[in-house]
């Protein structure tokens, strides 16, 4: 198995383990630390995929901000780790924990099945699975370009700008608009309540 | 990358997205959802920059982009809808808020 | 009388509301303040230096002839706030000719440096002006028993008193020449 | 893709070059504790340390005594002593968040200078190409991104010690980064405006290429004021350096989020903060003053050989040296604010400030049509 492979095994685990430990976890300080581990995998599989913008806005927006936010709230409402009271899984949630589990093995299963014979396989027997072992990810260009009505994949922040301002402008507008609104829900909501919502 | 495909980005995204949804279904702690909720997203994150990438176009990218955006806002209304509601009724768990119920 | 006057406050003005030319001006003064000449002592090799009056580790003295002035009245031992002080009287050696108007010595005589406050109280009770507050400032010790001064240390720190004046002296002489009180 | 040994040697180079400049910037962070109590004692009219001396340099004549006196040797003592303490761990606090708190505060202070270009490099034909570790595209938000992470080691500190006063320096201090990292990107972005050429190929992200439009031309310092400005203040703040040092202030919060750390790990703290500056000093001398170029429009004066890269690099310190300074003299100038005149001055003064200096050069750039300098 090649270096870049054993990276995406590896971000994959580390994403993955961080998402679960996330959620089983008792205490929330530590969900929020294990939600960060998880956020910087994702980025880490941006950089494999050569998104590298994506990538850093990822670490910028998410560990950097978000998850700076969760932990304020944490430790402003002081939140212990959850007793007796909050562990015990009520019947109701914990059969359709189930049943979601369920179905999203059944899905994954027939993704696996339906496309690709050798999701789970190991690097010696991958060799003999054709179809995966033949798929060639695309050239990348540097170049800003749109082909047709859809933009060609670039690495280049260059290319992600012209993306959004020429072909996306009108959903960029709407997405500022967006954040005005909730900043001033959020402020309009925190002078409610005298109290310390962040916008 | 030799025999990593886009199916693989496909499985992990799969497996994100629903490690997310486990969350939002067993999880009680309102804190805990929004992240589970933002874990979820990631999942979709994933799967769309892969394809963007496996299909050299631009445009799953930038609706990661746009993802994050809303994603930022959601986050940010939520913890002062949390507070706010903390402030009322002091919990933070799910099952504290039935006002509507029994 | 002096008449009040109010001083009307007057508003900030714009760049006095920046700050920032007030910061510039604090700036330039600890920038200024880093040439002028330094105050430190550099205290192993300089010792400071001591005023007149100043009050250091309590000694006792001998006076000119090399004789005891300590007659172990205990008053010192009575007046010492921390109870540093700790005497136990004793008689004067028969041998000594010329102090045998002194009915008592100290047999010992210890100053707990860990107690004592050098407030000087016992140089100022001091009858026979025997103890003093000398300007020894550094006494240190790595046991409480070392920074227990006994007579023999007190005596090797306060020296000799470069007084002629003896009590004890003029009384004998006033006895001699018999217009005693 | 496989792991050949051309790329393990390419690996093994960097990650050589990457040790030296983590070994650069802890010098440097010790150096800086020396400054700070140099400077800080001259300030003050006193001398500062001047007895830490090594066996032997003692007796070297005139050298020997000027280094004792310029407390050369102090900050190996320093280092020294917070090995050798004894470790305590009170016993209140969460074991593990506590041990990973001090890791967590150094991390992003070492990993910033890695898109952190110090000098140039000529090859034979006397083109120029940047000494730098990783010429990432978007440089400047790659350091956005690992400072913004930087807040995690005070916050778990604050947190794990179980104790309330660094819990609310913890708290101080993710509400003030919050707040000064919009000031600080938002200050950036007329100098992106400014540096980009339309229809260039470089990217205007990229830290090179705002240290190479500043080349010959007007430092950025001088063009951009108030960017400047803003971008310092909010630097303060990241920092957490004195006017706003509320995650420790000594007088309110006894030491804030290290009250409960001693020896070892508040030495990494220790020297997390001061890396912290000094990788501080280096983006804006970076960004604002010109890099390794020579003054304003002067173009530099050395030669285009390895004694010219020497030269800049030695340059470049030389602008970062006198940052630190900078840093230090504010400290001991100004006073503490007060925890709601940070929050005030965050977001009532900077932020607007930051919006209007954006939308002022947003305007000029467009009337200027075509920005001038330059040189891709």
């Amino acid at each position: 198995m090649s270096g870049p492979d054993l990276l995406f095994y590896f971000f994959a685990t580390l994403s993955l383990g961080g998402g679960l430990l996330m959620v089983f976890s008792r205490h929330p300080v530590s969900a929020a630390l294990f939600m960060i581990v998880s956020l910087v995998g994702v980025a880490s599989l941006f950089v494999l995929l050569d998104a590298f913008f994506l990538a850093i806005l990822q670490v910028l927006v998410y560990a950097g901000a978000v998850m700076v936010l969760f932990l304020f709230i944490i430790m402003l409402l002081d939140v212990g780790p959850s007793g007796a009271k909050a562990s015990k899984v009520k019947l109701l949630s914990g059969v359709a924990g189930l049943i979601s589990v369920g179905l999203l093995v059944v899905l994954l299963l027939d993704l696996g099945l339906g496309s690709m014979d050798c999701s789970e396989c190991s690097a010696e027997n991958c060799d003999a699975c054709g179809e995966s072992a033949a798929f060639a990810w695309p050239e990348i260009r540097d170049e800003t370009a749109a082909n047709g009505n859809s933009l060609i994949f670039s690495p280049s922040v260059k290319a992600f700008g012209f993306g959004l301002l020429a072909k996306y402008m009108l959903p960029l507008q709407v997405a500022g608009f967006l954040l005005l609104a909730a900043m001033v829900g959020v402020i309009i909501l925190s002078k409610k309540s005298t109290a310390e919502g962040e916008g | 990358m030799n025999t990593i495909t886009p199916h693989h980005f496909l499985i992990l995204a799969f497996l994100l997205f629903g490690v997310g949804f486990l969350g939002v279904v067993i999880r009680r702690n309102v804190l805990l959802v929004l992240m589970s909720l933002e874990l979820m997203l990631n999942g979709i994150n994933v799967a769309l920059v892969a394809f963007s990438r496996a299909g050299a176009n631009l445009d799953g990218s930038i609706f990661v982009f746009f993802i994050m955006t809303v994603a930022a806002a959601e986050v940010s209304v939520g913890l002062a809808l949390l507070v706010a509601l903390y402030k009322k009724r002091k919990s933070i768990f799910t099952e504290d808020m039935n006002l509507l119920g029994n | 009388m002096a008449k009040t006057v109010v001083l009307e406050r007057k508003p900030l003005s714009l760049s006095e509301r920046t700050y920032l030319p007030q910061i510039v001006t604090g700036l330039k003064t600890t920038f200024s303040n880093m040439f002028k000449e330094k105050v430190t002592l550099q205290y192993p090799e300089e010792k400071p230096q001591l005023p007149q009056n100043y009050r250091g580790v309590p000694t006792l003295v001998k006076d000119p002839n090399g004789r005891e002035k300590c007659v172990s009245c205990q008053l010192c031992e009575f007046v010492c706030p921390p109870k540093a002080i700790r005497i136990t009287p004793g008689s004067v050696p028969e041998d000594e000719e010329d102090r045998e108007h002194v009915e008592k010595a100290p047999q010992e005589f210890e100053i707990n440096m860990l107690r004592c406050i050098y407030c000087g109280y016992c140089q100022e009770v001091c009858p026979e002006e025997a103890i003093f507050l000398l300007d020894e400032y550094s006494s240190s010790g790595y046991t409480r028993e070392e920074m227990i001064n006994n007579k023999a240390k007190l005596y090797e720190l306060g020296g000799t008193l470069p007084d002629k004046h003896y009590k004890w002296d003029k009384k004998k002489d006033a006895e001699e020449e018999g217009n005693a009180h | 893709m496989e792991f050949d040994s051309e790329m393990l040697q390419q690996l093994g180079l960097k990650a050589l070059f990457a040790l030296l400049m983590v070994s650069a910037v802890m010098t440097m962070a010790g150096y800086s504790v020396l400054a700070e109590r140099k400077v800080s004692a001259w300030m003050q009219g006193r001398v500062g340390p001047n007895r830490t001396v090594l066996p032997f340099v003692e007796h070297i004549p005139f050298i020997g005594p000027f280094l004792k006196g310029l407390g050369i040797f102090q900050p190996l003592a320093d280092g020294l002593k917070f090995l050798f303490k004894e470790e305590i761990v009170p016993g209140h606090v969460n074991k593990v968040y506590y041990y990973m708190a001090p890791l967590v505060a150094l991390v992003p202070a070492l990993t910033t200078m890695t898109v952190l270009p110090f000098g140039e490099y000529f090859d034979e034909a006397g083109n120029s190409s940047p000494l730098i570790l990783a010429n990432l595209e978007v440089g400047i938000l790659f350091i956005f991104a690992v400072s913004s992470l930087g807040v995690y080691g005070i916050v778990l500190a604050g947190w794990s010690s179980n104790s309330k006063y660094p819990f609310l320096g913890g708290i101080r201090s993710s509400a003030q980064m919050i707040s000064y990292e919009l000031a600080m990107g938002l200050s950036l972005l007329p100098i992106f405006l400014w540096v980009s050429v339309p229809g260039s190929e470089d990217s205007a992200l990229s830290l090179v290429g705002i240290v190479n439009s500043q080349n010959d031309g007007a430092w950025l310092l001088i063009v951009q004021p108030v960017s400047a400005l803003i971008f310092l203040v909010a630097l303060f703040a990241e920092t957490n350096r004195l006017p706003f040092d509320m995650p420790e202030s000594e007088t309110d919060l006894v030491g804030g989020f290290h009250t409960e750390y001693g020896s070892f790990k508040f030495g990494i703290f220790f020297v997390a903060e001061y890396a912290h500056i000094v990788v501080g000093s280096a983006i804006f001398t970076t960004i604002f003053l010109g890099g390794w170029h020579f003054l304003p429009w002067i173009a530099d004066p050395w030669p285009a050989t390895w004694i010219g890269t020497l030269l800049g690099i030695g340059w470049f310190l030389a602008k970062t040296v006198c940052l630190i300074f900078f840093f230090i003299w504010i400290r001991w100038t100004i006073p503490r604010f007060r925890y709601d005149q940070v929050m005030n001055l965050g977001w009532t003064k900077l932020l607007p400030l930051a919006l209007v200096n954006l939308i002022v050069y947003v305007l000029l750039v467009t009337w200027l049509d075509q920005p001038p300098s330059v040189t891709p």
